[in-house]
């Protein structure tokens, strides 16, 4: 059985989607969890966000099996 | 004196308090190789926005990551510069207007280095940390902070 | 909100306290247009002479012509930066090792202005004002401070 | 009658001379001034200091007419 995948969202992606975790079945890659995303919550369109998988962020499109963790991350406002 | 440095927590509750401030320089009146510390301090500002003005930052973070990136941050700094100290702490949670939100403090033999390793610091603290401001409104409505 | 500014008194009798760099802190937070504060401390440094370690340093002034002096160079960084405070304050007296000596605070709406101008009046404080660091060594004899 | 001139001296030079004020009969110029003092006290021979006339520095030499005071700075070390 495959692993399920964590996903985290914060500030205006999680106040987006309504909410702060998601667990999904196994995605391959970062694209195809994006597809997945955005379909289900079409607001995340046009939303700008970064990716972090296990807490290393991804620029282009990155397989993530084995990973734990893949976070939602828009804009830092830190300071 | 090397030592093997691991993530710190930078974390604090609500707002920074002068005091804590203030405790934080006199714990170095015994490190006497110092001669200047650099501080910086980020306070909350009562912005006008379209629905309002901003009376406080509630911040959130992505915490593992944010002390993991803190760390890298701090090594990187500490491995360009001679320096003896290095001290970073950012507010969770709520800070109202006119509260200290960011406390970045650097010590060195000489001024040059801390001046630029706490002004690299606060850069670099505001564009790779994993934390978000959510500017809540006297209107009761909210923006999401933008960092320039 | 224009002002006409006039020289203040910079000097403080000895020492300057952690616990007057947290009430100067404090005295902030009623400005909510502030969002950024830059501290610059200078600290007393045990350095190594030929004749013995530094244990204290004795500041003396040509005071009248300090305070002008700090007026003019606070006047032209108020010109050059966006500032909303700016507060100077050096020691006379024996200020021990471990103990601070300066310390400089800019504010602004944004941190660039605060930081500059916060690196720029150390400098020129240092440069410019007279006033003279005498070394108290641990055998009881001195040596003059010589800025670098 | 001439006014008398104070010179005023600080932090080395003040310690060379063993005191920090001199009063003088009226000096015409700032090169005479230097030739009295370093007369008196020949040990500001060859010590680095700069001369302010009534609080201004001065790089040249300079008339002394009706000034009030000259300042004797060795190089400042505040901070």
């Amino acid at each position: 059985m495959a692993e399920k995948l964590i996903i985290k969202a914060f500030g205006m992606v999680a106040e987006e989607i309504g909410q702060s975790e998601i667990w999904l079945d196994s995605v391959s890659n970062t694209q195809e969890l994006l597809a997945i995303l955005k379909e289900r919550y079409p607001g995340l369109e046009g939303m700008k966000f970064s990716l972090a998988v296990d807490k290393e962020l991804v620029s282009e499109n990155q397989k993530i099996d084995g990973a734990r963790e893949v976070a939602l991350l828009p804009p830092f406002s830190g300071g | 004196m090397d030592k093997v440095r691991t993530p710190k927590n930078i974390f604090v509750q609500g707002a920074i308090s002068p005091e804590k401030i203030a405790t934080s320089i006199a714990n170095h009146s015994t490190k006497t190789e110092i001669g200047g510390h650099s501080i910086f301090l980020g306070q909350v500002r009562a912005d006008q926005k379209e629905k309002g003005e901003v009376v406080a930052i509630e911040y959130t973070a992505y915490e593992e990551m944010a002390l993991q990136k803190a760390f890298e941050i701090r090594e990187a700094v500490f491995a360009k510069y001679p320096l003896t100290c290095m001290h970073i702490y950012h507010s969770f949670g709520e800070v109202k207007v006119g509260e200290i939100c960011l406390f970045v403090f650097t010590s060195s033999k000489h001024r040059k280095a801390a001046i630029e390793a706490c002004s690299e610091l606060v850069e670099r603290i505001k564009a790779e940390l994993p934390v978000w401001g959510k500017e809540i409104l006297d209107s009761e409505e909210h923006v999401w902070k933008k960092n320039s």
